[in-house]
């Protein structure tokens, strides 16, 4: 198949499946389920199509091209590349799982089903857009099923939840609509002023935006999507909206919404204001530390299963914030220092990325399947699952080691690579996230002792605690499978990612260089003008 | 082609167990639960693993022509003759020239090698890139290296590629690796086929667990996991066996922690009891504390040197690609650091052939950094001071797991990565290691005088022993901490699968003073354990002890600590102001052979002290007592030899270059004893430790043995140290009030930070905005509605007054029209008159 | 002869007509003075016919008229019949559905 | 009198005196039909009234309009008046009663209008036809039935033409279109009317 129609496909195809679904017949909850499983299924077979098709050295696959709204050189724009190209088949495996986790869905079966194909078809928009415009479209699209999503379908304080993922979201989408406009008048509204590809070029050559306005843009869409990723302080919302999400909901939001965060830096905010990221960049790293301490901090303290695995993504995406911004010049030249190890830390915050999306997706479903049967989530009231679901705590076990971060399973190549290449940058704060490590354990062990280990389950409905079925179990077993094909050989990501990653900071510091050379005459004028 | 086949076969001897846990992990669903298949499973696993590392050894052996045990001979020998000769040359031979001499005497090495083999004494920059022990794939060798080959590296697969940086699976092999493999492998299939015995009262459906208690009082009932035990262990001994065959030190990190999940695992694997999970929990954590002070010598090891790997890469050509880490490091000729008196920086060797490695020098302090960090990995694996309370925890496994995870293997493994690693750590950083062993070494010696527990107390020999093992890294033992590895991992199994055949046989009674006089109800176990205490006590007839048969009366615990405390002899007699280096270990060498002897009277010897035991109590099936005894007799001689053996010459057959001469010192730095000097005090060494040892015992046996001392007594007159003691020096207590508490409470503080601040910053937020809202729609109903409202009311109004004007009338609208035409024209009259 | 003078009897008749209509409640009256109107309006036709350059235009409009005049007094007289048939009476000041 | 005598003194000198006769006999006789309280009454002045109107008609050389207007208004539509009359009152001398502050009021009104048509007469300067065409009126004086028959016909004979324009600008179209418009009301005042008898008899 043309992969440049794939693009398109991959998106509307979502879209067209909840449009069909309205000629299904109210009462056969089931019937719809499969067929929206079997269009996230398809949706996903696509992307894996897409992967099989795409050659890592060819860099961006450019497809799709076609007019929108050209008075305002608004363009349907798509592309792929080995930075989104992960996160796109990571949207179709996370989205066909949650699917499959959805059975436990009972109130208006229809809607909650619209809503969800309509969310993947934004999030795969998302990824594949490469129209500033576009990308700000499909971001807002996303939005809005998520806010019902929880707001229906969520447990007892889902308004509240709802309101605040709302708000927070849509707060830092603001800030990018103003980027966005700051670089439509930064461009000189020429005919590629919304065209990523053509912003990134104008900016790795000097020439999009001056120093101190980058400075700007790039905070404005950082904070944009920081709030996504979600990054310390502007996490709060996650919790809550983790904890009042239904189970399919939670694993979409931890497993690709929070990636959309940490992909908007690497795809927008980083090659659109190289001297801007430079700049910010120790603030970045710092602000990537004190989220990982402080979420496994936080997460340490919590009492409900969910709230802590909550905790443990604001801990998660604190890596992949660390790992994109280990970016060090030499202050004099302007050269880039080391760029092996931002690579490094690049591509290890890329993994992380997916790593996070199949551990964390998992971890979340695993509280589901608890939560399905006892309807509780206090763990203090847990205890003894291990003998009661014997095949499902070994399963959990092994997707809540992978967000451990044990070797052979996928979160610790992330973690390790970012850590490990954060010293070229900053010892003192490479020191502190690899203190990461031990408190990450100790949340996780613990939880674990508290739920599936034991002598005996300790809170109501034991009776309910019946043996996870066959759905649950293809679930975790996928998941828990990709996680450990993930950490056994990462190079089957890392090749696909690598190319594209070092194009995109090879452009960067190529325009942190053109800008560094401006700002430096900017100061020796001023200087001189002071001087005299 | 030597080098594929030892890779192979090692892969295989890797993988094996790995298979067999991802079949076995499934036993309950493909097997009864009363069946041993998955158990004989792990048993072919790791007994083929054994089988292939003994072959990998054998040829490894042949391929080199036994140089190393050759050499060694001609090397001692030659010591023995002028031992100060070779100190006191400014430019000692390398070892490695010699074995090639030797070997060439021996019509058994390169014809080409020794031309070759004097270069590298010229430069002392070259000398460091030149030596062999590093190389590469086995053709490379053959042009450069004048000795046997013994060393063989390369890559399994490539993980990932970021520029001129990679990383991948890599191996090493060398001598240690080899005897590390075999060594594991053998052990661990004794320990499989103990465990058979030991875990036979899994195979049941209806499994009674007597330590673990329901709310309502009663035992947890549980479907017996005989399979599962058995797949945790292969899953450990591939991990186990990973991380010696790592050919880099960020795989030896992977390992490192899968190790420990195994450990977690393992200890945890009564589930149901509480003590047991929080005992894996503990020791992962502290594992993982090492384990970010190991990440942090990753972190200036990747970032200095560009590459993890040990051994230099080559290409095709055998040119080299990428220098490994093991000779980046340059040394002078004696051995010491080539440091820039200037800046004190280091220059980072062969760096022109790692192209994408930015750093051309590493500040000294950051080599300190790297190695304490590393080590700060190996103090957690290996449970020393001040990560070693966990160990005595992780006894709440299942006995064989104590056995083979933690004491004979995994807890060595720290040991084995500060060998590994050796040439990376400079003497600031040894020295650390020696009195982090040596504090070790007591305190859990100590300790272990007063604990009762039978597990507990080898849980802190175990402690010790390990300490005495960095203590001999420390003083530059290089040989002699590995050796004692060895030694310790044969007679601490021993002695953990003795213990464990006790407990099964007092059906899971831990406690000694229950125990007493089972000599009688169980002499194979009785026999075998006396074999291990007496190894571990390092006892050996004095003037009997010699070459030939006199090894007969000296056990392989005598050889190993007696290298350990000849080295550190030798050490604090170069450097007086360490003398507690030596002093320590020595009474820690007599209070060993003390309670290890305690252990033994306590249990064995004597009367029965609780005759409720005593009655139920009864000697292993074969099944058990099997492996003890071939255990028991490794544990006995396997040290044949002494630093002769060829145990031990196989240890040092890959040793450091520089390790054997020693270094002498540079500025007040310290000076590293080398074997000669060692050698010199060896005798001495050997007495010191040998009265220590026989104090110990007689001590023990005046106090336990004989029954003419009220040991109750004693105990109530030292009350204060006793109760120190017994509370393991509080470490426990220190630790929760120092980490515990502070992490929970900073955890707790973190949460309400959210839900106080940030929360509450959100929440007065919206407050704020429902309030404008409140005014702006109180504007908007007053005012702009008002407004509006006003404009309808008066068009209404409007229309009703007017509306009385539409009467219906048809005649009146008549008048209207008339009236209307009228008014116009007067109005156009008006307006236009003429 | 003149033209004002011709002007002046349609206007009488005109005025008349609109009086008629004005005043006369009942409806069969009205339409007499719109049949009034009508000829005045027809009087000063014919007058422009004769003494303007309307000439033969103005005859024939006002033979329009007088044939729309009988359309509409037939189709007047059959509502006023309707209108008497539910009212009982031929008062157009009952007939007020209209008012507002 | 016959239409050939009146027509001869409208031409004649004389025709002034009848003109006056004529013209007080329509405005006299539209006041009565005011006055008139009954409506037979009123419909017999008017039929005086329109009768005096056909006359004038006459007297402006305008025959056929005349002749008209005796036989539709007075012969056709006074009847149906009076069968209306008859129809609807439920005596034929009904009285319906104005109060006298209405007829007052239109009075007064009336008259103001009057004046003010009196003054815009008065005030305009009508403008004379040329002598020309006046003459040719003239030829043709009283006898215009020709010419109006013509002009329904599409052709108009009193223009000049000479332009060469062939297609006169006549008034077949208006002829035709009156014609099915009278069709058309006379359909629905018989539609009415009957509506109305079926609507009292149910």
């Amino acid at each position: 198949m043309n992969p440049l129609f794939l693009l398109s496909i991959l998106i509307f195809l979502p879209l067209v499946g909840a449009a069909l679904l309205l000629i299904f017949d109210e009462r056969n909850a089931d019937a719809m389920r499969f067929w929206s499983l079997g269009v996230t299924l398809l949706t996903f077979i696509f992307s894996v199509v897409l992967w099989c098709q795409y050659n890592p050295a060819e860099g961006m696959l450019v497809a799709d091209v076609c007019e929108w709204i050209p008075s305002w050189n608004i363009y349907y724009r798509l592309g792929v590349d080995g930075i989104s190209l992960p996160l796109v088949v990571l949207t179709g495996l996370v989205s066909t799982l949650a699917m499959a986790a959805s059975w436990s869905i009972t109130k208006h079966v229809r809607g909650y089903l619209i809503l969800f194909l309509m969310l993947e078809s934004g999030m795969m928009g998302v990824f594949l857009s490469l129209d500033f415009f576009l990308f700000y479209v499909f971001w807002e699209v996303m939005l809005l099923p998520m806010y019902f999503l929880i707001g229906v379908w969520g447990g007892p304080r889902k308004e509240y939840a709802a309101i605040k993922f709302f708000l927070y979201t849509l707060a830092g989408s603001v800030l990018m609509l103003i980027a966005m406009l700051m670089f439509y008048f930064a461009s000189g509204s020429q005919a590629d002023s919304f065209n990523l590809l053509a912003l990134a070029q104008k900016a790795s050559q000097g020439g999009l935006m001056s120093p101190g306005t980058q400075i700007t843009a790039f905070l404005l869409l950082f904070i944009g999507f920081a709030i996504k990723l979600p990054a310390f302080p502007v996490h709060t919302w996650l919790p809550d909206a983790h904890v009042e999400a239904p189970t399919p909901i939670s694993m979409i939001l931890a497993g690709v919404l929070l990636k959309m965060g940490g992909y908007g830096i690497i795809r927008i905010a980083f090659p659109l204001c190289p001297y801007g990221a430079q700049y910010c960049a120790w603030g970045l790293v710092a602000i990537g530390v004190v989220s990982i301490i402080y979420g496994a901090f936080a997460a340490l303290a919590q009492t409900d299963f969910k709230r802590l695995v909550a905790y443990s993504s604001v801990s998660h995406m604190g890596y992949v914030l660390l790992g994109l911004a280990i970016w060090k010049i030499n202050e004099t030249t302007g050269e880039t220092m080391n760029s092996d190890y931002w690579q490094m830390g690049l591509n290890g915050a890329m993994f992380q990325m997916i790593a996070h999306g199949i551990s964390s997706t998992g971890m979340f479903f695993m509280v589901g399947v608890v939560y399905d049967r006892v309807h509780h989530r206090d763990l203090n009231k847990f205890g003894g699952l291990m003998g009661l679901m014997p095949l499902y705590s070994g399963l959990a076990a092994g997707l809540f080691f992978a967000g451990l971060g044990l070797p052979g399973l996928c979160g610790f190549i992330g973690e390790v690579f970012v850590v490990i290449s954060t010293w070229s940058f900053s010892p003192m704060l490479a020191v502190l996230s690899a203190a990461g490590v031990i408190l990450t354990a100790g949340y996780i062990l613990w939880a674990m002792q508290r739920v599936y280990l034991g002598a005996e389950y300790r809170g109501p409905h034991p009776e309910a605690l019946t043996p996870s079925n066959g759905r649950e179990n293809a679930v975790a077993a996928i998941l828990l499978g990709i996680a450990i094909v993930l950490g056994v050989y990462p190079a089957v990501l890392f090749d696909v990612m690598e190319p594209s990653i070092k194009a995109m900071a090879t452009a960067a510091a190529e325009g942190y260089r053109h800008s560094h050379a401006e700002a430096q005459a900017a100061a020796g004028q001023a200087q001189a003008a002071l001087n005299r | 082609m030597v080098g594929e086949t030892l890779r192979n076969l090692l892969l295989i001897a890797w993988l094996l167990p790995l298979c067999g846990f991802a079949v076995e992990i499934f036993g309950g669903f493909w097997g009864s639960r009363r069946s041993r298949v998955a158990a004989w499973l792990a048993v072919g696993c790791i007994a083929t693993g054994f089988v292939c590392s003994a072959s990998a050894l054998t040829i490894w052996g042949n391929a080199n022509g036994w140089s190393v045990l050759h050499h060694a001979e001609h090397h001692a020998d030659e010591t023995a003759a002028d031992g100060h000769v070779a100190h006191d040359s400014v430019t000692p031979p390398a070892p490695e020239t010699l074995a090639a001499a030797d070997a060439h005497a021996d019509a058994a090495a390169k014809p080409a090698a020794e031309p070759d083999a004097q270069k590298p004494q010229d430069s002392s920059a070259a000398a460091t890139t030149a030596h062999n022990d590093s190389a590469d794939h086995d053709h490379q060798h053959t042009a450069a290296s004048p000795a046997a080959r013994t060393v063989y590296s390369g890559t399994f697969y490539r993980l990932a590629t970021f520029g001129s940086l990679e990383l991948s699976l890599d191996y090493y092999i060398d001598s240690l690796t080899l005897v590390m493999f075999t060594m594991v492998t053998f052990i661990a299939t004794c320990i499989h086929l103990f465990a058979i015995g030991y875990m036979s009262e899994e195979l049941t459906e209806e499994y009674v667990d007597h330590h673990a208690h329901l709310r309502n009082g009663h035992h947890v009932h549980r479907p017996g996991r005989f399979y599962r035990f058995f797949a945790f262990l292969s899953l450990f001994c591939f991990s186990m066996l990973g991380l010696v065959l790592a050919g880099n030190i960020f795989q030896v990190f992977i390992f490192w922690e899968l190790v420990g999940i195994c450990s977690f695992l393992l200890i945890g694997f009564y589930t149901e009891r509480k003590s047991a999970s929080t005992a894996a929990n503990k020791a992962f954590i502290m594992n993982r504390v090492g384990d970010f002070g190991f990440l942090i010598g990753l972190m200036v090891v990747w970032t200095y040197f560009g590459t993890f790997k040990f051994a230099d890469t080559v290409d095709v050509d055998g040119h080299v690609v990428q220098a490994g880490l093991f000779h980046m490091l340059p040394r002078a000729a004696d051995g010491n650091v080539i440091i820039n008196p200037e800046n004190g920086e280091v220059q980072i060797g062969a760096a022109a052939a790692n192209p994408g490695n930015t750093h051309k020098t590493i500040p000294y302090y950051l080599l300190v950094v790297a190695g304490l960090g590393v080590f700060a990995g190996c103090i957690g694996k290996s449970a020393q001071f001040p990560l070693q309370t966990w160990l005595p925890d992780a006894m709440e496994g299942p006995t064989p797991v104590s056995a083979l995870v933690h004491s004979a293997t995994m807890v060595a493994a720290g040991v084995y990565l500060t060998g590994r690693f050796y040439p990376m750590f400079v003497q600031e950083v040894l020295l650390t290691i020696a009195y982090i062993g040596c504090i070790t070494a007591f305190v859990a010696a100590t300790i272990a005088i007063v604990a009762t527990d039978i597990k507990k107390v080898l849980a802190y020999s175990t402690i010790s022993q390990l300490g005495y093992m960095m203590l001999g890294l420390g003083v530059f033992g290089w040989g002699a901490g590995l050796f004692h590895l060895v030694t310790h991992a044969f007679f601490k199994s021993l002695m953990f699968l003795c213990s464990g055949s006790v407990i099964y046989g007092c059906h899971h009674e831990q406690e000694m003073p229950k125990m007493g006089g089972l000599w009688r109800k169980m002499p194979i176990t009785a026999f075998t354990m006396l074999v291990g205490v007496m190894a571990i006590a390092g006892l050996a007839v004095p003037g009997l002890v010699g070459p030939g048969f006199g090894q007969l009366f000296a056990f392989s615990g005598f050889h190993s600590k007696d290298a350990v405390v000849a080295t550190a002899l030798a050490y604090v007699q170069a450097n007086p102001a360490h003398f507690l280096l030596f002093i320590l270990p020595l009474i820690t060498a007599g209070i060993t052979a003390f309670y290890m002897f305690r252990l033994w009277f306590y249990t064995f010897a004597g009367t029965p002290r609780d005759h409720h035991v005593y009655d139920h109590c009864h000697e292993s099936p074969l099944i058990m007592t099997g492996p003890l005894l071939v255990l028991s007799v490794l544990a006995a001689y396997c040290a044949w030899g002494g630093e002769q053996g060829s145990l031990y010459l196989l240890i040092t057959g890959d040793q450091p270059a520089y390790v054997s001469h020693g270094i002498p010192a540079v500025a007040g730095a310290l000076t590293m004893p080398g074997h000669d000097a060692v050698h010199a005090v060896h005798h001495q060494a050997g007495t010191y430790a040998l009265i220590a040892a026989f104090s110990g015992t007689f001590l023990a046996w005046l106090l336990y043995g004989s029954g003419k001392v009220d040991v109750a007594e004693i105990k109530r007159q030292l009350g204060g140290v006793h109760g120190f003691l017994a509370n393991k020096w509080h470490f426990d207590e220190l630790y929760d009030a120092l980490f515990m508490r502070p992490t929970h409470v900073v955890g707790r503080f973190c949460a309400s930070i959210d839900r106080l601040i940030f929360d509450a910053i959100l929440h007065g937020s919206a407050a704020a905005t429902v309030l404008v809202a409140k005014w702006d729609r109180a504007f908007d109903e007053k005012v702009v509605d008002g407004l509006v409202n006003l404009l309808g009311n008066a068009t209404w109004s409007a229309g009703n007054s007017l509306k009385v004007l539409q009467t219906g009338r048809l005649r009146q609208y008549v008048m209207f029209i008339v009236a209307g035409v009228v008014a116009l024209f007067g109005v156009l009259l008006a307006t236009f008159p003429r | 002869m003149s033209l004002d003078a011709y002007l002046l009897v349609g206007a009488v008749l005109f005025v008349c007509g609109v009086i008629c209509m004005a005043t006369k409640r009942n409806g069969i009256g009205v339409l007499m003075g719109v049949e009034l109107v009508l000829n005045g309006a027809n009087i000063n036709f014919v007058a422009f016919s004769k003494y303007t350059q309307l000439g033969l235009d103005g005859q024939i409009f006002s033979l329009f008229v007088i044939v729309l005049a009988a359309a509409e007094a037939a189709v007047a007289l059959a509502i006023a019949l309707n209108f008497y048939n539910n009212h009982l009476t031929i008062d157009v000041d009952r007939a007020s559905k209209l008012k507002g | 009198m016959s239409n050939a005598l009146l027509i001869s003194a409208a031409s004649a000198p004389g025709g002034n005196l009848l003109f006056f006769v004529f013209a007080l006999a329509a405005c006299l006789c539209a006041v009565a039909v005011v006055a008139a309280q009954t409506v037979v009454r009123m419909a017999f002045w008017l039929v005086l009234s329109l009768g005096s109107t056909a006359a004038l008609f006459f007297l402006a050389d305008a025959d056929f309009v005349g002749a008209a207007q005796l036989l539709i208004y007075v012969g056709g539509t006074l009847v149906l008046l009076v069968f209306g009359v008859m129809l609807t009152a439920s005596g034929p001398y009904l009285k319906i009663s104005t109060s006298p502050g209405e007829i007052v009021l239109g009075s007064a009104v009336a008259l103001l209008f009057l004046f003010v048509v009196i003054a815009s007469i008065s005030g305009v300067n009508w403008p004379a036809p040329a002598v020309a065409d006046a003459g040719d009126l003239q030829t043709t004086a009283g006898n215009t039935l020709r010419p109006l028959g013509l002009s329904f016909l599409g052709t108009r004979p009193d223009l000049d033409l000479a332009d060469g324009d062939q297609l006169s600008p006549g008034y077949l179209l208006p002829f035709e279109i009156v014609s099915v418009h009278l069709l058309v009301v006379l359909i629905g005042a018989a539609y009415l009317a009957r509506a109305k008898r079926r609507a009292t008899g149910t």
